[in-house]
């Protein structure tokens, strides 16, 4: 038993600092530690910085542009950019489709994408929820119908995200009404400029915009959009949603929100005294900085596991909800630490001469809010029950 | 012992929850609360007309009521209906006016609309350690200092600000026109602003005003409480419907056993909250007051977290969208606990007293 | 709305108070606060004192004896018992029995049974359980065959609370095999004197002994000790178990139990410091205050609902649940607020010179572990969410 | 980074465990920690020759361990088959032993038994505020005071005893035969003792001792967490079995999704609590050693309390019984947060660490 880093493993951290220090720029990650929406542009510019490094494709192997680096080194990298307020890398193209195209693809549809999302003239975003499809997913119901050389896509996606800066979407679509659920569904790749798509943005509860409804109408896609066999596009679903997922926990995001928390809570002044002294706070502090080291070590011991089987088990869902429970249990703290500064709605104005909240904190309450998603997107935290019970505890 | 609400008091209810439901749906509120002023002054005339403020304030000052229990059926039904009008700052302005022995004449006709300007950046909750100061030159009260996030400051034609004063705190009351007010909305619907003072004029309405001030805050406090209840039950109901309706894998999924027992367990604990405003709310005008206002509003805050994050939670996606209303309420239900004191702040009041134990 | 008392109320309490003050002895009550066990002379006397007084069948229309209290008269007895560390009245006959027969029983069972239940000469113990059939009571197989004048017992019940005091049971038993399994039940009295009676003893986990298995070989009662007709007897089985139960909240219980740990918190010194002064534990004293505080409002509501609808309606499942997580989580800081000296066995020994713990409360751990049984006994508290589920909810 | 255990761990493990469960099964244990002396000497003499004591102590010193991980492995094991043997007061001074370069000879060898005496009635944690004071006569020192609920006392040879002496604490070391030991059984099994001081004569192991005693408490509150989490995961594989195999309402109580959902929960937080005592076991030696043990201890403290009543609630009845032996897992479960140190006392020693933030 040895938690310390092998020396390369060491070494390859002080390398990725160095990169961060050197490249990330600070516009970028004042936006990202303060909860700032980042533009197109900035997503592209720090893609574009990471591919020029040749640090982007994390998941895929080596001979398609991919890193080549070991489960420890992906974490090492991932907790070392949340750390430093790196832009979070768009993961539709890079690490759902990409390894998709990887197992499933043709070698043409390999050949003409893979590139294009390492350099990032594609720019994918997902067709998988729909309104009545959301922790059931089988139950999709948009349909695509064979006509000639092409599939005509009608029906309605929804929880889009980043689809506003998209000009691809990969979709699950039902082929067929025949036998269980599962068996008619086929993966199709769309491009966005198809006539009959209509993408409508979806306001979040804190204000913010993220994601999208997208309509199809008689949209009409060549066969060759389709990856994989027509009706076996569950196969690829369920690969996306047991494929190695990479920081399910998100260890880097709650250590780097903990920080941020414990500064906050060291500046914030109640009736004279500092927060972090008032000892019913400091309590609070303490037990989810403690859930959040215990948390670190699960997340090692799980990687290491994957390391020696080649993926990890369905002990990764707990990852996910104790991950997603600290998090928001941070996320909450730094909501409080605000007291009433935390109630203005954002808003740039506000940000300038009046200072109600301390810089880098104004959007702690709009954080929180959106950050309730985190427990229900990707698989809300009752399907991962429902997972564990029968796969590891085989209830 | 007697649990049923008294006759002027289910009038008073009715007539409340009435005039929102017919005159502050949804689509109403969406288009008030977001933009400036944050409310609506035509509804606000309303609620004046239907003698809503005089629920708020005592028989012998003009009112019709100013117990704990009007305070908590204005408060719950506007909670319910998730109204954005500035109707806490106007009942802790009728309980410093009356302390102060000034006339609320002007309040209650809602032509006027006031602030109550306490908290401070460093002493957001309670009166202790607040800065801002006031001294006389010619005879004239000059304030200094900054109030944040001051409740109906953006709205109001009076605020009545909290400031030392030599021996001790005083209430002063200063015109909006003679301030700096600079205001905004908030995250969850109405507005608020910083009262910047700057040697401001102002008239002097109470001196040693610590006992008034807490009074005031306890008001405000049970009232927030009382509104709560009702965004409670709104958000209960509404996640019991969608639990009712909303099928998953072939059945509703208020059919799953682990949403039951949530279920229950929330019912269980909003059930607490209505019982321990109601407590709060019989103990107003005793030497319990403040103790129990404080308990109040501690549970208060637990339930809202609670409640707020499992109807999320239960819901899904839909309840993230700013179109679902749900959403709103958990909002409010959330930061309710930003105001007068959070879960912390009122548990430490109520663990003062085993200090003397 | 007026949560004060009426006069009547008051006076009453008053009465109940001073009855307590010159009646209740002081053996008795310092038994039940240190959580000691009651012997059975113990029990008997307490029984007999109110009986004397006329205050014994708070659940009895008057005419059989009973003390024709409203609810808010029953509720402010037991309140003022509870704080005053009266003995619980063991509610077999009393509570369970005595309604049941006044309900179902021929007149002869009543007139037979019912005077010798208020003036002791029966200790009643309850049959319901069996080794399969908890919460699941319907599935229960203990056989009552008719053979001639009587029904022939065989089969086995468990968690007979004070069996061992008690000289009968009343049981259910299955005497059909048709149909559903709550249509085969009857309900019957038995004297534990007859033949082929065998009781054992239950130790309970913290060491003390309270429940009992029950075992039947071949009894044989007498066709009169029926209770209401053959196969209907899950009609009283639910009777029993929705009829008006007395102070299923347990307030009482809990509001002396929370001055009891108040005190000892004054009284226990954590390194120079008093344990009430430290925040931590003060803030959990506190919430279980509060809760406790709007747990006795929630009671008086459902209390006047009962007073208004003539019995309570199912929200009272609410109280179970929440009443015995407000006992179980003072028992917790009872615990805890002893440190290591909640570690020794309880025993007569330890209690005398030694005085690890303080007085009265040698028997912290004990009184935490042995309550676990308040959420699981009397339908479990998952049981009671099921029925709320269904009755409250309609889900 | 390498999660595996190393080949003599696992080699000690297995040893451990295979002596156990041959030797000290469920019966041996039942019939052994609830009557005096509450442990075995037979098998303590059993223990000793398997090496057991050995892995508690480091090579240069006769042992072949004495490392975070090496105490771990050795306490899960014991916490697994619920050993009552007094294990734990034997680490703690071998602790102390060697940082006062005492011989540890007659420890290793398990000829003597040892108890080290820390806590008071009103000191029970940590060495703050110790009351039990040394003082010399003629070149003897002498005892007075009172330790309080002595993990095995009521079978020590030697007593190791924390007091007051002049400037500060240090440790001595006193003879039982020299003492008044009041000996009792616990409540979850295994013995101690009331050690009754009055001029007792000891020996002087440890002058200015704070640190040494540190590092014993911190090495006894690892020992705890690990012996926790062999606890846990038999109270969880118990409870996982009975759900499958229990039938209620014709079904296995474990296809209820409610108890699912909540034996998810339970595994996760089982997980974290392994996790934090590994983050522990690796700190030992380091400058974070204090503040990792009792991060650990904290959270251990917490996850045995939801994990006992979880246990026993899923259980239902037959949980509640002594025949039953989940029901004394969830006592050892429960006390082990009445020793060295609460969850609240950890709690506050990581808090600590803010004020100099």
């Amino acid at each position: 038993m040895d938690l310390n880093f092998t020396p390369e493993e060491a070494t390859f951290r002080d390398e990725v600092r160095a990169f961060l220090k050197a490249e990330l720029p600070g516009e970028l990650s004042d936006k990202v530690l303060s909860g700032h929406t980042l533009s197109k542009e900035d997503m592209e510019r720090w893609h574009a910085i990471l591919n020029g490094r040749g640090w982007l494709a994390s998941t895929w192997p080596t001979e398609f542009g991919g890193t080549g680096w070991s489960p420890v080194e992906k974490h090492i990298f991932e907790e070392e950019c949340c750390l430093a307020g790196a832009p979070r890398i768009v993961p539709f193209g890079l690490h759902m489709l990409g390894p998709v195209l990887i197992r499933f693809g043709s070698k043409a549809q390999k050949a003409h994408y893979l590139p294009r999302i390492l350099d990032g003239s594609d720019w994918w975003c997902q067709g998988y929820s729909e309104p009545g499809a959301g922790s059931d997913l089988a139950s999709l119901r948009t349909s695509a119908v064979r006509d000639g050389d092409h599939y005509v896509i009608n029906g309605q996606k929804t929880w889009t995200t980043l689809g506003q800066h998209a000009n691809r979407i990969f979709c699950l679509v039902r082929t067929s009404k025949e036998g269980k659920p599962q068996e008619g569904i086929s993966f199709l790749l769309v491009d966005l400029d198809t006539p009959g798509i209509e993408m409508r943005p979806i306001r979040l509860l804190e204000g913010g915009y993220e994601v999208n409804e997208v309509f199809f109408t008689d949209v009409r896609v060549p066969v060759e959009n389709l990856v994989g066999e027509e009706n076996l596009g569950w196969t690829i679903a369920k690969f996306l949603l047991t494929h190695e997922r990479t920081n399910i926990a998100g260890v880097g995001f709650s250590v780097q929100a903990f920080e941020q928390l414990k500064a906050l809570a060291t500046q914030q002044r109640r009736n004279g005294k500092r927060l972090i002294d008032n000892p019913l706070f400091a309590a609070r502090l303490s037990e989810v900085e403690i859930d959040l080291e215990a948390m670190k070590i699960t997340n090692l011991r799980m990687l290491a596991d994957a390391q020696k089987n080649g993926r990890p088990g369905p002990e990764s869902s707990m990852l996910k909800i104790k991950g997603t429970t600290i998090r928001q249990a941070l996320n909450d703290l730094a909501r409080r630490a605000l007291g009433p500064a935390a109630a203005p709605f954002p808003s740039e104005a506000l940000e300038g001469n009046l200072a109600i909240a301390p810089a880098g904190h104004t959007r702690n309450a709009a954080r929180y809010f959106n950050n309730r998603k985190l427990s229900i997107f990707g698989g809300s935290n009752e399907i991962q029950r429902n997972i564990l019970s029968k796969t590891m505890l085989e209830l | 012992m007697q649990f049923e609400m008294s006759e002027e008091r289910r009038l008073l209810a009715d007539t409340l929850n009435r005039y929102l439901s017919e005159n502050y749906g949804w689509e109403t509120r969406a288009a008030t609360a977001y933009d400036p002023p944050y409310h609506s002054p035509k509804k606000w005339a309303d609620l004046a007309e239907l003698g809503i403020f005089h629920a708020l304030a005592p028989e012998a000052e003009g009112g019709f009521g100013g117990a704990g229990f009007d305070v908590t059926t204005v408060f719950e039904a506007l909670g319910r209906a998730l109204c954005p009008e500035p109707m806490l700052p106007a009942l802790m302005a009728a309980r410093l006016l009356l302390a102060a022995d000034a006339s609320i004449d002007g309040l209650l006709s809602g032509e006027m609309r006031y602030a109550v300007a306490v908290g401070e950046a460093d002493a957001p909750y309670g009166i202790e350690g607040l800065a801002t100061e006031a001294r006389q030159e010619g005879g004239t009260w000059l304030l200094r200092g900054r109030k944040s996030v001051v409740y109906g400051a953006q709205a109001a034609e009076r605020i009545l600000v909290a400031a030392q004063a030599g021996a001790g705190l005083g209430v002063f009351e200063v015109k909006a026109v003679d301030v700096e007010v600079a205001g905004y909305g908030l995250i969850d619907g109405g507005g608020a602003g910083e009262v910047l003072l700057d040697d401001t004029p102002a008239t002097l309405l109470i001196g040693d005003a610590d006992a008034a001030l807490q009074d005031a805050l306890d008001f405000g406090a049970l009232a927030l409480c009382a509104e709560a209840v009702g965004v409670l039950d709104h958000m209960f109901e509404t996640t019991l419907d969608y639990l009712k309706t909303r099928k998953q894998f072939g059945r509703s999924i208020g059919s799953f056993q682990a949403l039951q027992h949530r279920m229950v367990d929330l019912k269980t604990e909003i059930e607490q909250a209505r019982s321990i405003t109601i407590l709060a709310a019989s103990r107003m005008g005793t030497d319990q007051q403040s103790r129990s206002v404080s308990m109040a509003k501690n549970l208060i805050g637990r339930t809202v977290k609670l409640t707020a994050e499992e109807a999320v939670q239960m819901h899904g996606g839909i309840a993230m969208t700013w179109e679902y209303p749900l959403s709103h309420y958990a909002k409010r239900a959330v930061m309710i606990d930003h105001q007068l004191g959070d879960t912390d702040y009122h548990l430490e009041q109520v663990m003062a007293a085993y200090r003397a134990a």
